[in-house]
């Protein structure tokens, strides 16, 4: 069976900006509200046109204090709002990291479900594009840990729009981190309307029987490189787009290192600390005895990332990942 | 500033009239209504440190003296608005519907306690000392949106108007022109840091400048003046004509809670001779017989009454079933991810449960 | 409150006298330092504009129309007293002795931008907004610990005025009388935020109210105005008489960054209008030719011999070598920790450095 | 040779008050603030008499603002002081985690060098003394993985002094956590005056070569018990206090898994992004060889601290711990 639907060639901030509209359209309880975020459109242009086709009441600029702005969406969702907050860069959530913390994450829970926080954080994150200080944070680690939080990134437009949907979809809290480097990276063929990519599930971008590759967002690219690399070495790449990063698609997971016995894991957030470590205990947990050899890490460093002028070093790179690949691959 | 922001009062301190505004609304009824509740609570408070020191419940944090803060200004709100307490509002939360059986719950540490009954629009008390004033902005400003004419309250302390979520608080509310009303309990202490290192201000209610809002300073231990002045603050709320930050100038004469020791940090002497003096209760009581209101017989009845009240509370309380640590598993999201089942699984496994 | 925190001035936009208390003081030997760094800013801004164009800088924030706020407060502190600007207040730091080659280098993206002369208490610009007030209290506060007479100095916009930070920061200086001028430069933006989005209050000087501390509002694009009542806090920092929060009212007429782009939330007419009349360097020529102190061969000379200096520090800034990717991994600690230590080797394996 | 010293027998809050008070008289500079610690001494009589000691300006009470005590506390080492800065709760430290995350920790790096934080921040942490919401969370990763920061926590009133001691004594930020329910629960004899305890140094409670034991804080206290009922079946521990969990003693770790081949990892924190998983990626980089078994975690859930009625089901008890010593060697 096919079935045909209209799709439009988007980048994946323009995705995101159409998985806002899908829904705003569809539910009058979904809101926006952040800094920039109404006339200016967001400095990443993500809500660019929405405050002229909604209004000043669903798209509101907010003053400048995160605290505020999540305190007040947490006040907002549990009083019949969905609203979608933007912070204006990931670096800049820390503010707001009391009421992520103590509130937005725990309210199901201390009331044992009387109070509800459907809520989506929106931030853009990650290094690479020579942007000023603390503006190129990864810092998933502090959310993935945290209970009562699911966090998602999507690393193209279609996963983009259809992974907000399910996210804004979701009873729960969601923190949905936009990788800068891809905001306009590519276009890609994304359907109108409404479809869901739904959260918790990895995506397999190749097929491989060597080694698996977890990566996610903006490191995509960089493994998809390194894989073809592999391949002409004779490495043949399992390569696995995580997309949700809590709760992890264990079964998908689990199921490729079983098959391969090896794996390579690569994000930018600083080493200690960074998801890797939480695939590597998943990978503990469930496949102790068909790994071949030491799961590698290509990742940051345990140092803040340095001003651009640096951040070539710092970031993962396709040589890198491709070293760690013939190091487990030659163990 | 002080005069700028004078401290209001209906009735001072030995029950005369002060301000003659409300005089027609001061009936028997209303005084009557006021004096059970504050009574109710008092004794439900002496409860919670008896329970706390028989270790029948955990930590207990008390609030007597503030009755008059907590029951007026909860009486001026509405079925269908919303409170936003802290730790120590139970005054206020059982004038607006909350059971005494749920708030011993809370401390006996069971998340029943966070449960507000069907309807109430209760929150759980905000322990992030500051953070609700952010909630209950957030819910006020929905209730805009929505167009409705409900409106929030908020609670919080001397201490907790230092913390950044105050200003933010303040500042969106005034912004957006959320319909909602700030109501800060002077008690003068942060568990043991006074005011005078708390702030530099001489009121609270200064602080409203910052934010072109309203701002109103009064007698926390006239109960009249709480409910009074709150009331025209939930009816600008109401129309639209935005948020308003209530200063009720009062005092605790216990503990911070249960694990405080008071004569630590200040001389207790001050609150033995305020029981005599500016008590709530005390006050009202003589109002009431200035006004011929006053019924040994009747008051005589309340006490018992009320305290039958609260010992069944108790016995509520205590004869709840223990909670099962599924509770602690289930609730964290709408439907158990993975790592959460699993855990529950084997949790209940190396308890030989299945 | 507009009327309580009235705007002040020492000249008008035509240059003419409108308060002649510091008329003594107003040499025709200031005024041509004030104007000369004024003028070195602007240029210096402008390259930075370029720079970016050309792809030889990255993201560069631009003041252009704020240079006599900057300057004015700047040229009131005093060698040892400490300066905590924001990314906008290059003009600030360069009058307070950042060279030029440093600022440049920061937009490049090197590390080496961060660090001031030996011996100037220059912080590096604040990222996160409104987070330096503290910073700021903190360091007067050492120096009041320390029994000196050295003051602190922060720069922050009309947005960062919402931050939680804000109000702590002016709230612990105030309880702990810390030796700080808070220097708010309202541009009427954050970002693309007017400033009627961000706060209700008519001034940001009124919330000074909420600390019971001075407030002072003024002219930002006086530099007269902002030199001597910026002086005058200073000074009353220095006795130990408090701090001061100062809203020096401005403009910026271009971009917030160049990555910005205003007209999609600002007529930028408004830009082009205030060039011709409230400009603080035109303002500060009118009145420097109504007093005769103009002279257009000084001024041809002066803009030739700041040009060169700009050119020079691009040369240095360019020159430079290329930082070496242990500068990553070194100065994290005092001491490279071992996990450290072997993602460094590590990294310089892979790159078949070692 | 033997030296003889005078000690005094001290519970752990008691030789955290004396390593304030040792260094508070060495060093002029060193100066305690936070909300309470003045004339009430702390909630937890942690600072005790110090303002009598050393005078209102140099122990002092703030305002309640915890951004505000460690946003000015860096304003403060950056000029010259010390300042031992203390949350009153761990789980009030979040207001403060935009000043810890972007500048205490950040400050050397951003400045090569050229200004610096070093600072103390102390927190009683940890649940299982009935405290209400929120006072019990142990968010200790939410540190260990935060560049720039050291992250200790002793687990006896000896390592207490002396680790405070070096903590004060580093020239960076320092977050040392204190266990509540070690705070009273014994007395040990502790030296008079100054001694250090380095800080990331792990130390060996217990020699045993069939599995190690990984804990820390006041898990110590249930792994020794855990152990001594493994000791009963025959099966011998090697049971480590980790006492410094960033930098980890890399050495020791790899070390005793080397020798045992088994290791068990306790911690109160929730699993996922626990330091759990930082143990089990060090030992998977340096000791994948010697693994005769998969890594075993005994630790909080994924979910937020219950209120004090549930907490005993929350808290790794040393059942679990035994059972999970019985999985690892029965592999
Ligand atoms: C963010 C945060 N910091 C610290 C605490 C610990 N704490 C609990 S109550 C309290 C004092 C609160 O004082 P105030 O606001 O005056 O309210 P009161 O207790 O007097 O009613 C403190 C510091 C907390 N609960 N939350
Ligand atoms: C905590 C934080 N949130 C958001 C940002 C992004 N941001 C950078 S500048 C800016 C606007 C600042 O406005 P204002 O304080 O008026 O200063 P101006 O830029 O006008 O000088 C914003 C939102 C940030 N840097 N830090
Ligand atoms: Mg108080
Ligand atoms: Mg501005």
């Amino acid at each position: 069976m096919t079935t045909l639907v209209d799709t439009k060639k988007l980048t994946m901030v323009q995705a995101v900006t159409d998985g806002m509209r899908v829904m705003m359209k569809e539910h009058e309880n979904v809101i926006v509200l952040g800094e920039d975020v109404g006339q200016n459109g967001g400095v990443f242009r993500a809500t660019d046109g929405l405050v002229t086709e909604f209004g000043e009441n669903r798209v509101i600029d907010t003053p400048l204090a995160e605290s505020g702005i999540i305190g007040t969406s947490i006040g907002l969702a549990m009083n019949g709002f969905k609203p979608i907050a933007e912070m204006q860069f990931l670096g800049f959530i820390y503010p707001a990291f009391n009421q992520i913390m103590t509130h937005a994450s725990r309210i199901r829970a201390r009331t044992l479900g009387h109070f509800t926080v459907p809520m989506v954080i929106r931030a853009p994150f990650g290094a690479g594009v020579r942007a000023p200080e603390i503006h190129s944070d990864s810092v998933e680690a502090l959310f993935t840990g945290m209970p009562g939080m699911k966090v998602v990134v999507p690393s193209n437009p279609y996963d983009a729009k259809g992974m907000l949907v399910s996210a804004i979809e979701d009873p729960d809290p969601v923190l949905f981190l936009e990788p800068m480097r891809c905001y306009r990276s590519t276009k890609m063929d994304v359907p109108e309307g409404k479809y869901n990519v739904p959260l918790g599930k990895a995506a397999r971008l190749q097929e491989g029987s060597d080694v698996t590759i977890f990566a996610y967002g903006a490191m995509i690219e960089v493994v998809m490189k390194a894989a073809k690399t592999a391949e002409e070495k004779g490495i043949k790449c399992d390569v696995i787009d995580l997309r949700t990063l809590y709760p992890l698609d264990k079964e998908m997971i689990a199921e490729s290192v079983q098959k391969t016995g090896r794996a390579v894991i690569v994000h930018e957030a600083p080493g200690t600390g960074g998801l890797g470590e939480t695939i590597m205990s998943l990978i503990n947990d469930t496949s102790f005895l068909y790994m071949k050899a030491p799961i590698e890490r290509v990742t940051g460093f345990d140092t803040p990332v340095p001003m651009f002028a640096l951040e070539d070093h710092y970031l993962p790179s396709a040589d890198r990942v491709v070293q760690a690949i013939e190091k487990v691959t030659q163990f | 500033m002080e005069k700028l922001f004078p401290k209001m009062q209906i009735i001072n301190e030995n029950g005369e009239w002060k301000d003659e505004t409300y005089r027609g609304e001061i009936t028997e009824e209303l005084t009557k209504e006021l004096y059970t509740k504050m009574l109710r609570s008092r004794l439900f408070d002496r409860k919670g440190v008896n329970l706390q020191r028989q270790g029948r419940i955990g930590t207990y944090v008390p609030f007597e003296g503030q009755e008059a803060s907590q029951i007026g200004s909860a009486m001026a709100m509405g079925e269908g608005d919303w409170m936003f307490p802290t730790y120590r509002d139970h005054a206020a939360t059982m004038t607006f519907g909350h059971s005494l059986k749920t708030l011993f719950l809370y401390w006996k540490g069971r998340q029943e306690g966070c449960i507000p009954p069907e309807g109430k629009n209760i929150f759980p008390p905000a322990v992030p000392i500051a953070s609700q004033l952010l909630h209950a902005t957030g819910a006020a400003w929905a209730e805009k949106l929505k167009g409705t004419d409900r409106a929030s309250i908020v609670y919080f302390g001397d201490g907790a108007t230092s913390e950044g979520d105050f200003h933010e608080g303040l500042n969106f509310a005034s912004v957006f022109n959320a319909p909602v009303v700030f109501f800060n309990q002077n008690n003068g202490f942060a568990i043991s840091v006074p005011i005078e290192k708390q702030m530099k201000s001489k009121t609270i209610a200064q602080k409203a400048v910052a934010y072109e809002m309203e701002g109103v300073r009064l007698d926390g231990n006239d109960v009249f003046a709480v409910y009074f002045h709150t009331r025209t603050a939930v009816e600008r709320a109401r129309k639209g004509e935005g948020p308003t930050l209530i200063e009720a100038v009062t005092w605790r004469y216990g503990a911070h809670t249960t694990a405080d020791d008071p004569s630590k940090y200040r001389n207790q002497e001050e609150s033995v001779n305020r029981r005599e003096t500016t008590d709530p209760i005390l006050r009202l009581e003589r109002f009431m017989k200035n006004e011929n209101m006053w019924d040994e017989k009747w008051a005589a009845d309340l006490q018992e009454s009320l305290t039958l009240e609260i010992e069944a509370a108790v016995k509520e309380m205590e004869e709840i079933q223990a909670p099962h640590y599924n509770d602690m598993f289930d609730h964290v999201f709408a439907e158990n991810p993975w790592p959460i089942e699993s855990q529950k699984e084997a949790y209940a496994h190396s308890r030989g449960d299945r």
